[in-house]
């Protein structure tokens, strides 16, 4: 339960005013049940998957039943965890500030006397909040189930086998361009390709030359100049030329040199125990 | 070279073998229809007896790597799981990992179907993104079955065959019944320490009705409406 | 199937067993090298030993519907012939159609090749299933180019120059670069350009598939991977 240091990065990291205060005290110490990476306190919010199970963090963090909840001292610490995310400028998604309201309700009305008269209300207003936890919880549990259950690709493999030649079955005729490119398209609007990778200017050709000169160098170490073909032309030296900086870029490959001026050779890199290049 | 000219005697053990090759070459579980269609008339056997024949062809597995299995869109052969270790340093990247909220959101989808994304959110809390709506889709877990008659006729999603296949299920009755909710007795007595003995009884049986309603997941979706 | 003169017992049927599974599974032949990093440390087998690991599964699967074959790239089980004419039947049905998922997978691999597999997955956030790879594979559009050098050396695929035939292209330039891609307008354009409009070359590829069909390890897509 080290939080401290997510705290002095802020106090290192310049004026007074980034100190977060709750309440108008600066605050030195992070609630005590409070886990939070030490360095990351953006990932707090990802750690919980809204405002229900933050509750149920927080009921469990106490070893309380559900139906047990002191819904005071429940509410004075979820609303300390939305300060101190307010503080700290965290993006606070909407759910949980309604969350904070209903707390806040709730407390309230149990706190307030009732009237006599409201003989029409008598319904203790904390279990809608424990049914809505409970029900919350359940399938919390089943999404850990579905996930503990064996899955296909991940826990299970399928035994699959083809025939040398299958004689009796044409190929279908190849899927047309335009079929292909809006698959792609799909795929790439889905991963939001576009806003990470600046490809744009990429010429497929280097790609494809990629993929010829790494087939290359399977078979053996290969120099220079074999890559480098000077009858395609400039084009063609510039293109050989960016597919081996790209691959050499990437770890695939390896550019190396006897000595001074001997020639350039190119090879599979030794393998290592991790690659340095993940991204690609 | 041609199946047809052997003499039935013979074709016995050729029968599993055609099943097998079947099962092997095909890309995803073959129902007992298809089966019977690829195979049934050529070598006269009745549903029953291709069952059998499958059940003969499992047996010939009990020492194998693999086992014939059926799973809800039909028969398939599959790597038993004690070799999925190995199976497994064939690639070495990680199979994609999910979240929690989609996990969670299918769980609704699973027990709740038909459902729609606002009744998702309700019970979770917390909007339900697009992305994992679509990752659901996407993957062919998950699917619209309808709209719901309500202004705005939002969509309803109920599972596929493809995710009881994808889970090894056969049914979703295989699945574990959702955790119970506390019974009435126990939920009484807590209401009753919540409060201060203010609270009517009834009130606590209207919150245990909802809630008791047998809850196995319902295989509300016939097996055909996936192919499109 | 039974071994008779194998010393430790339980263990040597094991192996051949995970040779087994690692074989079924694999998207295409495994060469003795990948069989004895996967496998030849864990059981302290030579590469000789491992071969005769190989023959022994391979009399294994004598009464089988498939076979344990060595190919110019290595080991694979593959249905026998015999057997090929009943396959064949599988995709006779419906015409076969090229899912979504195969084309996402195909066009990922033209695009950002060398690629692995993981990383198709990475972009397209699900699974991609072995036979998918196999039918590129197969079909001669993909081929792998070399491995990563990452722990599990992955494969990294590229394209071919089938592929460049099938479509109809004289190089990989001709295809709009990945902007022009998400902009359906200019999509269109470049398709137009391409002589690729709303109708497919059928001439172009009609010829392409009679050419092919001698000798091309062809085969085609089941219907199954339309679901997908």
């Amino acid at each position: 339960m080290n939080a401290e240091p997510a705290v002095s990065e802020h106090r290192d990291s310049g004026a007074e005013k980034s100190i977060p205060k709750v309440r108008g005290q600066p605050l030195v110490k992070l609630p005590d049940d409070l886990y939070i990476p030490p360095d990351a306190l953006e990932v707090f919010l990802e750690t919980f998957e809204g405002p229900l199970d933050l509750l149920l963090y927080l009921i469990r963090k106490q070893n309380l039943d559900i139906l047990d909840i002191p819904v005071s001292k429940i509410t004075e610490q979820y609303m300390e965890y939305i300060q101190l995310m307010r503080e700290l400028k965290l993006e606070l998604a909407a759910e949980y500030l309604l969350m904070a309201a209903w707390l806040a309700e709730i407390k309230s009305r149990i706190l307030l006397p009732r009237p006599p008269a409201a003989e029409e209300e008598p319904v203790d207003p904390r279990m809608a909040l424990v049914r809505r936890l409970q029900e919350y919880e359940r399938f919390k549990t089943a999404a850990e189930t579905l996930e503990a259950l064996p899955r296909v690709g991940r826990d299970l493999f399928l035994a699959q086998a083809r025939p040398d030649v299958a004689r009796s079955a044409t190929p279908p005729p190849p899927p047309a361009l335009r079929e292909l490119l809006l698959a792609l398209r799909e795929a790439l609007l889905r991963a939001e390709l576009f806003a990470r990778h600046t490809v744009a200017v990429e010429p497929l050709s280097v790609r494809s030359r990629m993929s010829r000169i790494l087939e290359r160098v399977e078979r053996g170490p290969a120099r220079f100049e074999e890559l480098v073909d000077p009858a395609e032309g400039r084009a063609g030296v510039v293109v050989a030329f960016v597919a081996l900086l790209e691959l050499v870029k990437n770890g695939l490959l390896e550019v190396f040199q006897e000595t001074a001026f001997a020639p350039l050779h190119v090879d599979r890199p030794r393998a290592r125990e991790c690659s340095p290049m993940e991204e690609t | 070279m041609s199946e047809t000219d052997i003499p039935p005697r013979e074709t016995a053990g050729r029968i599993e073998n055609v099943l097998e090759a079947l099962l092997l070459a095909a890309d995803g579980p073959l129902s007992l229809d298809q089966l019977h269609k690829l195979v049934g008339e050529e070598f006269g056997l009745s549903r029953r007896e291709l069952r059998e024949r499958l059940a003969r062809l499992a047996e010939r597995y009990a020492d194998d790597a693999c086992e014939l299995k059926e799973v809800a869109s039909g028969w398939r052969i599959q790597i038993r799981p004690e070799y999925s270790a190995w199976v497994g340093r064939l690639w070495q990247d990680k199979p994609p990992r999910y979240s929690r909220a989609l996990l969670e959101t299918l769980a609704l989808i699973v027990y709740r179907q038909p459902i729609t994304r606002g009744e998702i959110e309700d019970v979770r809390g917390v909007s339900v993104s697009t992305n994992i709506l679509r990752t659901l889709l996407d993957r062919g877990w998950v699917r619209e079955v309808g709209h719901k008659e309500v202004p705005g006729r939002p969509a309803l999603y109920g599972t596929t065959p493809q995710f009881l296949d994808d889970f090894n299920l056969k049914s979703l009755d295989q699945l574990p019944p959702l955790p119970e909710v506390k019974d009435l007795d126990q939920l009484e007595a807590a209401l009753a320490r919540l409060g201060q003995g203010a609270v009517p009884a009834q009130a606590a049986q209207e919150a245990v009705a909802q809630e008791s309603a047998p809850e196995a997941p319902s295989a509300a979706v016939p097996p055909e409406a996936t192919l499109h």
